[in-house]
């Protein structure tokens, strides 16, 4: 019985021939020059007064990033993952999106949050411990920052999929990490999302590395936005640090969602300039000289230099972008360094909707105790400040 | 696909019918989606099969594919869509097909359906219920008789409740689907072809309370779901003996009604707890833990559980083994000093 | 500041242009005949000695499979799925397996499993409900039958990354539905795969159903084996009712795992003949007239028809077959009308290599429980007996 | 990426170093994957980086990528293909990088893990070491502090074990590694830092027996993992209060000790028991109630579970409150009547 029939098969793979090779989607260039028609795939620059509103933002969010992982250094901060290098992934989603629409972050897009109007003490909020989820997220339109992968793009899918059934125009859109595409979750959203035709926009941001993991040990597929075919979707595979052909990607995304036209799958290839977190050693597991290249691709470099050369960015609007980003910087000092205070009783207060016998009881357990703590430390206090007078002549 | 605004109608009380537990959630889920335009349902098999013990019958032809649906294969998609579903203020319902396979949904519930509304301070919240048919003593293969309740209960932010008849099952699926709070509905499925004589809509007592289905002096026995008529038909049984046994059937497994099952054991000094899940680590220790704390000075003896054995479910063969038997309830009452 | 910035864009979406329409390979079609060699993509018919065991081989898989059914219907299994219809792709796939070799199954593979050597009687031990699996898996390298859906991928994959890693030759292939193709897992185990290279092949049973639910309700891509592209490993549709198209593909796909070459997805188009198991009722939820269509492409006619045509099948041999048919339905219709004892104190056995206390009590109880209860049932008996002699004269 | 059969080499006792928990596990993983050519090590950023505790730190520059690997981030996707290299005689050792990351392998653990050996008869047994990063204290924002060993103990078929000092996690997790049952392996986040002088390879107490860590004949204080570091704290500071304090590290959570725990109480007569998981459902549970019924009649008092509250793990700066003190566990112990 042929159980090892050696058979010379000459089938070919799907995989291999017949998709062009991957080039990113790209409008300016790393050097700040208008990128080749044939690269642009058919993306049109957006108009110059949009390009320089997404320049603003990406420059005050910047300074808000370096000004977040100082505080984070200082201790101010029990953790921040910057962004930093991702802006024009970070701006062109909420760019993209309308006030109706709901935006469904990660830890690591704060610099989204604060775009679409997040006041920067309810974007750190959870980074200092304060509370899980420090914003009004109904008021903001933005879910709670996700922590665990991929999760959150359910959640993305299932609103938009209500939005659907009520005959809404709410889009949802989704950012996502290129780690964060090996889950489970991430395949059942882009797969629910095509089936039910929901309009929501995948934002993933592959800035080649989770954590310390490399992309190649993540996939071996050529790119995020292949996966779309997987699905029956449209996937874009876009220059990540190129803010205008993210913004047309995104936007023209978000309106066929809008349009009912179902869901899409967009790749920014980016990089992660920092550290994971403040935790991280990237030494142990990345090349510096990776920086250096992608230094040269920067997102806001690249724009300024094409904005000066249209004529469209002065010194003077310069130097006004600037004074926006120190003030914005000087407010987040400011309002990190004022003491925060939290209400240990709070801790009851949100579980249930339903109030709970038991959640009741164990809080009064808590107010006694911190009843008495009070009271013990008044007593410390009076009898160390009689000590201190006593001692004073010491 | 859409979904309209109709406005609720108010259900007259109907006459008196027969049903199966399987029936009356059927009508539940009816009756919840004809007041409530904003009740969605879907789930693996919920449409036009009907779902596989058909508690969704009827619905799909009724409602249509925009409020009930049969979603793609993916348990961990289905709750983790409704999530989003509730955030814009749908109310689903949602079923996984047995409990083993609310597994792959564990991250979903255990991280964000038990957990958002804490994390956002109560704005945003979850109305949405998850129904598991749970339990065995159906014959089934394995992963098809799971106790999960334990997984569930263990987590905060979780609104646990299992219904042990029909009348409750009705009223307490209504009451879980107008709830706030995100629900976890266990169905035992052995009871799914129990019957009763309903008028609906009918309400019986309030979803978050224990309920003494049975009077009894000597022993408190607390069941819930399907051990509800394990410890019925112990009561029975232990007339013949002398044996006054009080009945209590916890419907709520999260909150524990603390107050109603405490008077019981107050009372009778003596009780044991009953589930089919493995002892160890079980729902019953939480009982008895619980009742031992506030009780303890009331108590003739230690509170026993009696449940599965601490092994995997078995198969269908095997199972008679491992079920807690009215005999076996007896004999583990008579193993504590009667004096 | 343009949040609705209106773009007319054109760029094309990866997924509609470039693949070729899909069409399934095969080798011979739903009327027997030598298929057209566009179809075949280069697949290489077997040759006749082949097809003929795959045919026997088939054919007595389905008397299996219709026999259990029976049984099934008649009571003496708990449940049973069938995979009728299905034969060309569980026989393939365990044709093309080497001894060495491993098999992760699902609850629909019986076929497979008989097919590969496992008695009928272990097959059906856990249908019957003695035990969870009840044959002997290190002997037939043969998991056991998966029912939680897709686990098993992931479990394919570790196995075949360990073969890799200890440089054996060993290869996993493992059988899906076209449902479980929606369930993290898989995603996962696609994954995995593709990115270690693991010498693994995943043939994905494409029925068109996963209970009530039909494709179009499932996913939105073109094929599932579009879903490959997503990975980066090649990926085959295929006609899942030709047993030589079949058999081709996923041969070339073991080997390629075994020399190295990382793995492969397969997809069989065929069609759940029978309900999908003895407690569903499919005319809830699809056409009878379906079943029609899909009779007229059955594997087993179409290998018949060519065969025969070839010359290379007798009535002599069709005979032969079908006798070797009837013995194991009359064997297996035997074995499961004997009783099968059951031994309650082994549910103590297996759960942990290390013994503990708390079982070892446990088993103790309800060894006491058993010998009251028989010793109650013995002085039962002798009551009864006693009434029923006392009563003889009645 | 190949995995070559290299004979065992016995290791040799070391001198004395000082050692903190997470080097101590970072040294039983070395020796094992020395004295073993099996043991294969993978995971979320186990490689290059050393895992972000360090606790595979070197381990990738040692043995290479055929044995220590990164793996593609899914946690699913870890445990099943960990599940199948263990049937192919691998011991594989996997991480989960923090506790609630554990959560979307719930399935493979509970459906897979727990249960093969048992659906297979035996045949294939899943030699498997599963560390989780676990609890809490450590200032970490959301799900990077939860404690799920209820989750793992009420599920039949795992072992559950949780060191709480370098010593135990020495030689704890190589007997895990030796172990031919699936092992779930506890690591309490914050005593990675602990520090601890030890000869390796450090042999302490079997893996599966509880160990009294400190005499005292009125109460007996019951806890594991870091919780362990608490109880001690308070034994010591009520010497002052003239309350004599016995403290049992329980070291494995499945199986449980019954003998020396049981042991401990019949001395005391009371016990209380602490976590840091929430109460309700919580393993605490599962302690109060076993110890209750095998010793009622030694109880002078209930046994208390002194715990966090009923609710989600709180931020960094509301830890703090949720975590059982020393203070607290005194004014618990407190309320009994001590007569
Ligand atoms: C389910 C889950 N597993 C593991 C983690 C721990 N973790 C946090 S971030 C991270 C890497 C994510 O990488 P990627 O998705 O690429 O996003 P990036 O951090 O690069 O933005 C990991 C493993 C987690 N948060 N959730
Ligand atoms: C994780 C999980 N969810 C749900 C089920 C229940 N279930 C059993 S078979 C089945 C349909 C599977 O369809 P498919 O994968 O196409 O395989 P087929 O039965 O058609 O062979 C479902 C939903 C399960 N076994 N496992
Ligand atoms: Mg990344
Ligand atoms: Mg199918």
């Amino acid at each position: 019985m042929p159980h090892h029939c050696v058979m010379s098969l000459n089938v070919e793979s799907l995989v291999e021939s017949p998709l062009a090779a991957p080039r990113p989607l790209r409008l300016i260039d790393d050097t700040g020059r208008a990128a080749n028609p044939d690269e642009a795939g058919g993306l049109v620059l957006p108009d110059p007064a949009t390009l320089l509103s997404l320049y603003r933002r990406m420059v005050v969010a910047r300074r808000f990033d370096v000004q977040v992982t100082a505080l984070t250094r200082q201790g101010r901060l029990a953790t921040y993952p910057s962004a930093l290098g991702q802006e024009a992934c970070e701006i062109a989603a909420v760019a993209a999106l309308g006030p109706e629409d709901w935006l469904f972050p990660t830890y690591r897009d704060s610099m989204a949050l604060l775009t679409r109007g997040v006041p920067a003490e309810h974007i750190l909020a959870s980074f200092r411990g304060d509370w899980h989820s420090g914003y009004d997220q109904n008021a903001h339109r933005i879910a709670p920052q996700a922590t665990p992968l991929a999760t959150q793009a359910l959640h993305a899918v299932g609103l938009a999929t209500a939005s659907k059934l009520k005959r809404d125009a709410t889009v949802a859109l989704t950012l996502l990490g290129d780690g964060a595409t090996s889950e489970g979750d991430a395949h059942e959203a882009f797969n629910f999302a095509a089936v039910w035709q929901a309009p929501v926009v995948f934002v993933v941001q592959n800035n080649q590395f989770a954590i310390s993991v490399p992309l190649d040990k993540q996939m071996r597929c050529r790119t995020i936005a292949d996966k779309a075919i997987g699905y029956g979707m449209p996937g874009y595979f876009v220059d990540g640090n190129d803010v205008a052909a993210m913004y047309a990607v995104t936007s023209t995304a978000v309106q066929n969602a809008r349009a009912g036209q179902g869901p899409t799958l967009i790749e920014g290839l980016t990089y992660r300039m920092e550290a994971h977190t403040n935790s991280d050693d990237p030494s142990r597991y990345r090349d510096a000289g990776d920086l250096e290249i992608w230094r040269r691709r920067d997102p806001i470099t690249r724009l300024d230099t094409y904005l000066g050369e249209i004529g469209a960015l002065s010194d003077a609007e310069r130097a006004d972008i600037r004074a926006e980003a120190e003030d914005l910087a000087a407010d987040t000092r400011e309002c990190m360094t004022r003491s925060a205070p939290v209400d240990p009783l709070e801790l009851f207060e949100h579980v249930y909707a339903t109030p709970r016998a038991a959640l009741a009881e164990q809080r009064a357990f808590l107010a006694v105790e911190l009843a008495e703590h009070a009271a013990a430390s008044v007593a410390a206090d009076t009898a160390e400040s009689s000590t201190a007078q006593s001692g004073g002549t010491r | 696909m859409t979904l309209h605004d109709t406005a609720p109608t108010p259900l007259p009380l109907r006459a008196p019918v027969t049903l199966t537990m399987a029936a009356a959630l059927n009508a539940a889920i009816q009756d919840a989606m004809r007041d409530d335009p904003t009740v969605v349902l879907f789930g693996e098999d919920v449409g036009p099969l009907g779902g596989v013990f058909r508690v969704t019958d009827g619905l799909y032809a009724e409602f249509g594919e925009s409020r009930v649906s049969d979603s793609p294969l993916a348990e961990s998609g289905i709750v983790g869509t409704a999530i989003g579903m509730a955030m814009y203020g749908l109310r689903p319902v949602v079923e996984m097909q047995f409990d083993a396979f609310s597994y792959p949904a564990f991250e979903q519930i255990v991280s964000h359906v038990a957990k958002m509304r804490n994390r956002t301070r109560g704005r945003i919240q979850l109305p949405l219920v998850i129904r598991i048919p749970y339990a065995g003593d159906i014959g089934g293969v394995e992963h098809h008789s799971d106790s999960s309740e334990a997984y569930w209960t263990a987590t905060p932010g979780l609104t646990v409740v299992s219904p042990s008849n029909p009348a409750d099952a009705y009223s307490m699926l209504r009451e879980a689907i107008t709830s706030d709070d995100p629900v976890i509905f266990l169905e035992p499925k052995s009871r799914y072809w129990a019957k009763a004589e309903l008028s609906l809509p009918v309400r019986t007592a309030a979803m978050n309370t224990a309920v003494v289905l049975r009077e009894g002096t000597d022993v408190t026995l607390i069941a819930y779901g399907p051990t509800v008529k394990t410890a019925v038909a112990t009561a029975e049984l232990a007339v013949a003996e002398g044996l006054s046994i009080e009945v209590v059937d916890l419907r709520s497994l999260s909150p524990f009604d603390d107050e109603t099952v405490g008077a019981s054991v107050r009372k009778t000094s003596r009780a044991a707890v009953l589930h089919e899940a493995a002892q160890f680590g079980g729902y019953g220790a939480e009982v008895a833990a619980r009742l031992t704390e506030r009780n303890f000075f009331h108590l003739a003896a230690p509170i026993l559980r009696i449940t599965g054995f601490d092994i995997p479910y078995p198969s269908p063969k095997l199972e008679e083994y491992f079920l807690p038997t009215p005999d076996r309830i007896l004999a583990a009452l008579g193993t504590w000093e009667w004096n």
